[in-house]
């Protein structure tokens, strides 16, 4: 008991840092499933073309020798950038391309070309990064490397607070460009109704590109912060990531953008501090290996008695 | 509708003409006394990296090998198959080897868990394997003839692993992660078994799952029971992640892995994190001795990178392989033997000298010579020092 | 007394969709509900059909208790409906949309299926007879192989109610039936629902807009506004009665609904 | 419809478009027989299937020569060529999952994306018996294990329970939940058991975890051992031809109009009395006892399974089948599947290693960073985005048809006109 008093501190920390990535990514699918109905499969792969592109902008500077001498939070800035702005392309890309033509068909026609997108871009990758550097697994560079100690229990890396502030300052940011501006509104009125809004002289296509745009700059940007935070990718590294951060979204409620943080901080804290907490009150019975066990167990729960999800709406089919 | 399945006819009625034509001029081709060598090992996924090197390894023996081959008027051509490290695709690949009558011998798999379904195919037809890589004692246990394996085994590994932990580095209280896949857990739980007969505590045994990269919750646990080493079965990814989260979060354990660490990547992911950590491979420096070296240049210089672990095990078991068939060959009265004649003759390789060891097979299929090699980064960089070796049957669990 | 609901209420958040109802109908009457929009009447019919759950009161059809039961007990225990926008099964032929309103009637367990036995087989042929009379019936002859969504609307409005009928309802509750048809059509429908009751004896309740229909049909007019009964009696009764024309002309009813 | 396009020889009897029909098929099978090791002759030999399926004759013209070619002329050139012996076993054992899954995705609307976990069930509840395995937590003293072969047969009804009880139990929980929501508490549930699987070699060991269960028991019938590629091939014919039957007859039943309705519209079809939760608990359970089943197959055949096996990429693959054959529809599900296993596991493979052979003969170098060996699921993926964009459909589209001895009554009367009405609802 004393011992895991000792741990809760430096679990729920890491759960937080894990659960905020998972909330980015997790903002990507939402916000495509608001507006689209459709599951982004291969947001995963945005999400892993986001690190690829943060990571390969941080090795040039590296070898340029620009990251000795610029402040690392610049350096952060920069490969944040690249990051968003290739998922972002990215993300329009694919809607152009792969969903857009099959936009009125059967809705498990999008989910299979997305597949194949996904299938697509983890060879494509590889293959590039084969070609171009003659290895796939990259290394990111380390930008924060110091260690805040405040007990000896708790120990809280820089990186850390870093990707958890810039997750919290780019979900605000989004939070106020879909509420306030201008075309956050055009894309909640073309999630309501896609036929009214295009009445109401809204471009229905350039907003939906606008938001695959905007959920794959998300998922770039929580690829850049995955890369500086873990340091390792490879082309694979999207695949477990996105069921985990597709989960998080269902468990926040699918198409509401607070929904996935609350869900994405849920499941991150739940792999964590959960099943730790299981371990010690099962006397390991329960190891580490049951984490995703316990949050796809409590995923089914949350969703028995709570059809919609924790924040979303209860759809109640209309008569 | 009729439009359609008119087309699709007139589409498929021209094909077959191509077809038919198109069979009967190869058909008419003479063709060359082929040979056919495999390399199964996966191509693609995440463990692509080690599959692709041990391709590239038995590359070199094709091709330093073919000259020979055609005096004996024989083309020799290599077939480098892909198993995706997926038992089922291994499956497959062994049957259309199987089904391919040149194919004489197979050298691979990498992973254990596809070796060993793989090879109840292969025996169908006493198709013959040499694996540079797999460790798993069940790969060769069943005996069959045409299973063998140049490296050491996990039961021998692990307890080597375990004693040098124990007796050396006096690491009493140990604490076990392995990645639930049939190597990582399959090492483990022999690393285990030895050091608990030792005599060492060992404080936890947790799971992970290959692919992740956040570790913490394992790590959590792990460094509050305050272990003096924690033991890692799996592959050099995870471990290497794992290695620098553990640093990041101030457990200051031994880190100890097994061979599924012996590759460059791991002191590039870890960078200093790696200085102090241990691993046991069955792969040895190959710097370490002049034709090791010269091998690894001659590598490095053709595919413009440094051959991983097990590159050299690839160009081993390959050359294992080519120099049963050629004594195949020979006790054939110079025509093209049978399988079952190549699997003989592998079998009974004596104090054949490969650039990592001697090579000579017991009843099993396994390496009398093989041998292990506890490693330690002394600084970040690949490959880290050999500290000990010593040949793995010794380390045998009776 | 076929249907009978007591005291029947139903909220919707704030607001008082159902305000303590008290409805009967004898079987074999042909009744509506009218009312000004929002006045609850699709809410009292999804109450009846088990869609909604009544907070207070109880349904019961024949004396067997119907609150709380589910949509498909409700079809069981002999009530069909229609809905005010066409609900069709729109990528199953005609036939089997037919089909599918006799499920109750059938009797094909799986094993039956599976081995495909003669008593499955005749039980299908007979179905498939009936159900041919049935299009037969409203119209749809001919018709049994083409796709719902392939109809003309009319066809679907006469699709639904062959449908409905086909669940050999005692009660059947029709919403709108006439919304978006020209007089012509109107009449047709109408005829066709005196049709129903006469040769069937199934007892209709409609909701319906057109007070030509509602007058010219009903047996009983029962009229709701914000969820309260107002006025219930026979078409001359309501025509005269004051709260209706009050309601119906909006007087009193500053606020929109 | 272009109905009215002209013939190429008027004049004799057959159609043209006919006649080039059954040209291909019989060519294919015999240039299969003649030449087994060909693979163009073998994916003709699978494509003059699809071609006899389209071709209008009579079932009693079609059956003998479907089962002919199934029976013997395949037999024949897999004894020659046993790798496609095995290919076609293997496309086998998914034909039959994807027909399964096509009962819970296409038939009643359900997505499921953790089908393989039924399978998997199947697969181990067989292999924990059919190896020493079960000795490890059983200790009756009439108890031996591994089981003999003969327990295989009782295990195909064993493995088919199991997993229907699985799949009632993952009906329940999911049943208040609709479409996506449905979509990832299937995936869960699926990665749960694969989970579980992986991890129950403690603190009883139970599966053997990761370490998978080997080897297996195969078959035995009447004191024959039946461990041939042969032996598994008609085993899966077999099973192939049960469940499509049985398939088929649910869809015309009132059970397959149920889940249509369902599918169509639930408020709709509970208001025709259409009982919900049992329609889709028997969606699940029996869509769930075809993966067992064949799990059972498919762990005799492997002599060897583990968990890694039956991971989510599995269920989606299987999805993929039966969306790009034709949702729905079972035959569009066997094509499909039969399609992507021989994409993956034949065509790809082939172009890989002609490609391959190339640069080791120094004809082509091949830079072996691009080796396309390395990029099949690139190339597969491409294959999928191009096929939902140009025929989202699949490649055989579902039709709402009767059951074939109704139309066969009707036809008694009105023949012309049924045929009318059959075109004007396919069209």
């Amino acid at each position: 008991m004393e011992q895991l008093l000792h741990i809760l501190p430096q679990s729920l920390l890491d759960g937080l840092t894990l659960g905020f990535v998972y909330a980015m990514v997790a903002l990507g699918y939402t916000m495509i499933y608001g507006v689209m109905e459709l599951i982004n499969f291969a947001h995963s792969e945005v999400f892993m073309v986001g690190a690829f592109a943060g990571t390969e902008m941080l090795l040039f500077l590296q070898s340029r020798g620009y990251l000795g001498t610029m402040p690392a939070p610049v350096a952060l800035i920069v490969a944040l950038m690249a990051g968003i702005l290739m998922s972002g392309t990215l993300g329009v890309l694919i809607e152009r391309i792969a969903y857009r033509p099959i936009r009125y068909a059967p809705r498990l026609v999008p989910f299979i070309s997305a597949i194949g997108v996904s299938f697509f871009l983890q060879d494509a990758v590889r293959l590039i990064e084969g070609l171009w550097k003659n290895a796939f697994y990259l290394t990111a560079p380390s930008l924060f490397t110091s260690v805040i100690t405040i007990t000896p229990g708790l120990r809280v890396p820089a990186k850390s607070l870093i990707v958890i502030l810039a997750a919290l300052i780019m979900m605000l940011a989004l939070n106020i460009f879909v509420t306030r501006s201008k075309w956050g509104k055009a894309i909640r009125a073309v999630a309501q109704d896609k036929e009214t809004a295009s009445l109401m002289s809204i471009n229905v296509n350039s907003v939906i590109a606008l938001t695959f745009f905007v959920g794959g700059g998300m998922g770039g940007a929580a690829g850049t912060l995955f890369a500086t935070q873990y340091s390792l990718i490879d082309p694979y590294i999207g695949f477990i990531l996105g069921i985990k951060a597709f989960t998080a979204a269902v468990l926040g409620g699918i198409g509401s953008i607070p929904g996935a943080m609350v869900g994405g901080l849920l499941l991150g804290i739940l792999e964590s501090t959960g099943i730790v907490i299981l371990g010690f009150a099962t006397h390991g019975a329960i190891g580490i290996e049951y984490k995703d066990v316990l949050a796809f167990v409590i995923l089914i729960i949350i969703l028995i008695f709570k059809p919609g999800g924790i924040l979303g709406e209860e759809v109640r089919e209309k008569v | 509708m009729q439009l359609r399945c008119k087309s699709l006819t007139f589409f498929l009625m021209a094909a077959l003409v191509l077809v038919v034509v198109g069979l009967v001029v190869t058909g008419c081709a003479p063709k060359a006394n082929v040979i056919k060598v495999a390399t199964v090992t996966p191509l693609s996924g995440s463990q692509a990296a080690v599959g692709e090197s041990i391709k590239l390894g038995a590359q070199i023996a094709v091709e330093e090998q073919k000259d020979a081959f055609t005096k004996l008027g024989f083309a020799l051509q290599l077939d480098p198959q892909d198993d995706q490290a997926d038992p089922k695709v291994g499956v497959d690949v062994a049957q259309k080897l199987i089904a391919d009558k040149e194919v004489l011998g197979v050298d691979g798999h990498y992973n254990s868990g596809v070796a060993i379904p793989a090879s109840e195919v292969y025996k169908t037809d006493n198709l013959t394997e040499v694996s540079p890589a797999n460790t798993n004692p069940k790969v060769t246990d069943r005996k069959y003839l045409d299973v063998n394996r140049i490296c050491a085994r996990d039961d021998e590994q692990g307890p080597f692993g375990a004693d040098y932990a124990f007796n050396t580095l006096k690491a009493k209280n140990i604490y076990i992660v392995d990645d639930k896949t049939t190597y990582g857990a399959g090492v483990a739980q022999q690393f285990e078994a030895r050091a608990k007969a030792d005599g060492a505590t060992i404080l936890g045994h947790d799971g992970i799952t290959a692919g992740e990269t956040d570790f913490s919750a394992v790590l959590d646990k792990a460094g509050s029971a305050k272990p003096d080493l924690l033991y890692f079965g799996g592959m050099f990814p995870e471990g290497s992640l794992l290695l620098k989260q553990m640093r990041d979060k101030g457990i200051n354990a031994t880190f100890m892995g097994a061979d599924g660490m012996d590759d460059p990547q791991m002191a590039k992911i870890a960078g200093n994190d790696v200085i102090g950590a241990y691993y046991t491979t069955a792969a040895g420096d190959i710097n370490s001795t002049p034709e090791g070296k010269a091998w690894a240049d001659k590598y490095t210089k053709e595919f413009n990178q440094q051959p991983g672990a097990y590159a050299v095990y690839g160009y081993d078991s390959m050359n294992v392989l080519l120099d049963g068939i050629k004594k195949a060959i020979a006790d054939n009265g110079g025509k093209a033997p049978s399988r079952l004649q190549v699997s003989q003759a592998v079998r009974a390789t004596k104090d054949f000298q490969g650039i990592s060891s001697k090579v000579t097979f017991d009843d099993k299929g396994d390496n009398l010579y093989a041998m292990l090699f506890m490693k330690e980064y002394k600084t970040a960089d690949y490959p880290p020092a050999v500290i000990q070796s010593g040949t793995a049957g010794q380390y045998l669990q009776k | 007394m076929l249907l009978e609901a007591r005291g029947v209420s139903k909220r919707f958040g704030g607001l008082m969709a159902i305000d303590k109802i008290d409805f009967t109908m004898e079987a074999g009457q042909i009744a509506s509900i009218i009312g000004p929009n929002g006045a609850g009447k699709t809410t009292f019919f999804n109450m009846i059909s088990g869609y909604y759950f009544a907070d207070q009161g109880t349904i019961t059809l024949d004396g067997k208790r119907l609150t709380g039961r589910s949509p498909e007990h409700v079809a069981g225990c002999g009530i069909a409906r229609t809905f005010q926008n066409i609900r069709l099964f729109p990528g199953l032929m005609v036939l089997e949309n037919v089909l599918v309103g006799m499920h109750r009637h059938l009797s094909a367990n799986l094993a039956q299926i599976v081995l495909n036995t003669r008593g499955m087989r005749r039980e299908e042929q007979r179905a498939y007879e009936e159900a041919r009379e049935l299009l037969i019936y409203t119209g749809l002859e001919g018709k049994e192989q083409e796709l719902a969504k392939n109809l003309s609307y009319g066809d679907q409005r006469r699709l639904e109610l062959a449908r409905a009928l086909a669940v050999k309802p005692k009660l059947l509750l029709l919403d709108e039936p006439t919304a978006g048809m020209n007089p012509r059509e109107t009449e047709e429908m109408t005829t066709f629902i005196r049709r129903v009751r006469d040769e069937r004896n199934i007892a209709i309740l409609l909701i319906e807009h057109d007070m030509k229909v509602v007058m010219g049909i009903s047996e009983r007019i029962t009229v709701l506004n914000y969820g309260v009964k107002i006025a219930e009696g026979t078409p001359k009764e309501i025509r005269s009665h004051s709260e209706v024309i009050a309601a119906y002309l909006g007087e009193e009813t500053p606020e929109e609904s | 419809m272009t109905k009215q396009k002209e013939h190429l020889f008027p004049a004799s009897g057959m159609p043209a478009s006919q006649l080039l029909a059954w040209v291909f098929i019989i060519g294919a099978g015999v240039l299969f027989y003649l030449l087994p090791n060909s693979a163009i002759a073998f994916i003709m030999f699978l494509a003059s299937f699809l071609v006899l399926y389209k071709t209008p004759a009579a079932p009693l013209i079609k059956l003998p020569v479907a089962a002919l070619w199934l029976c013997v002329i395949m037999p024949l050139a897999g004894l020659q060529n046993t790798y496609y012996l095995g290919v076609v076993t293997q496309a086998g054992i998914y034909v039959a999952l994807a027909v399964g899954l096509n009962i819970v995705v296409g038939f009643a609307g359900l997505l499921d994306m953790g089908y393989v976990a039924f399978y998997a069930s199947g697969a181990y509840i067989y292999s924990i018996f059919a190896t020493t395995q079960a000795a490890n937590f059983i200790h009756f003293p009439w108890a031996h294990f591994p089981i003999s072969g003969m327990w295989f047969w009782p295990f195909l009804i064993f493995g088919m329970l199991i997993a229907a009880l699985f799949g009632i139990l993952l009906g329940f929980p999911v049943l208040r939940l609709r479409g996506d929501y449905l979509a990832i508490v299937t995936l869960g549930f699926g990665e749960i058991i694969r989970i579980v699987l992986n991890n129950l070699d403690k603190p009883i060991n139970i599966t053997n975890g990761p370490q998978g269960l080997t080897p297996i028991q195969a078959p035995a019938l009447f004191g024959h051992i039946l461990n041939q590629p042969l032996d598994y091939y008609f085993i899966v014919l077999v099973a192939i031809l049960l469940i499509i039957i049985v398939a088929r007859r649910l869809e015309v039943s009132r059970i397959g109009r149920a889940w249509a309705a369902m599918r169509e519209d639930e408020l709709a079809a509970r208001s025709m009395g259409v009982p919900l939760v049992k329609m889709k608990l028997m969606a699940f359970a029996i869509g769930a006892s075809f993966a067992g089943a064949m799990g059972v197959i498919f762990a005799a055949k492997q002599t060897f399974v583990d968990p890694s096996s039956f991971t989510f990429m599995e269920s989606i693959g299987i999805l993929a089948m039966i969306i790009l054959g034709g949702m729905g529809n079972v035959a569009g599900a066997v094509v499909g599947a039969v399609s992507v296993v021989v994409l993956q596991l034949q065509i790809l493979k082939q172009l890989s290693d002609y490609l391959g052979q190339l640069s080791a003969e120094g004809i082509l170098n091949i830079p072996s960073q691009i080796d396309p060996a390395k990029y099949e699921r690139m190339i597969f993926g491409l294959i999928l985005i191009l096929m939902c964009i140009y025929r989202s459909q699949g490649i055989l589209p579902a039709k709402r048809r009767l059951a074939s001895w109704w139309e066969q009554i009707r036809t008694r009367g009105t023949k012309k006109e049924t045929e009318e009405g059959v075109d004007a609802a396919r069209s």
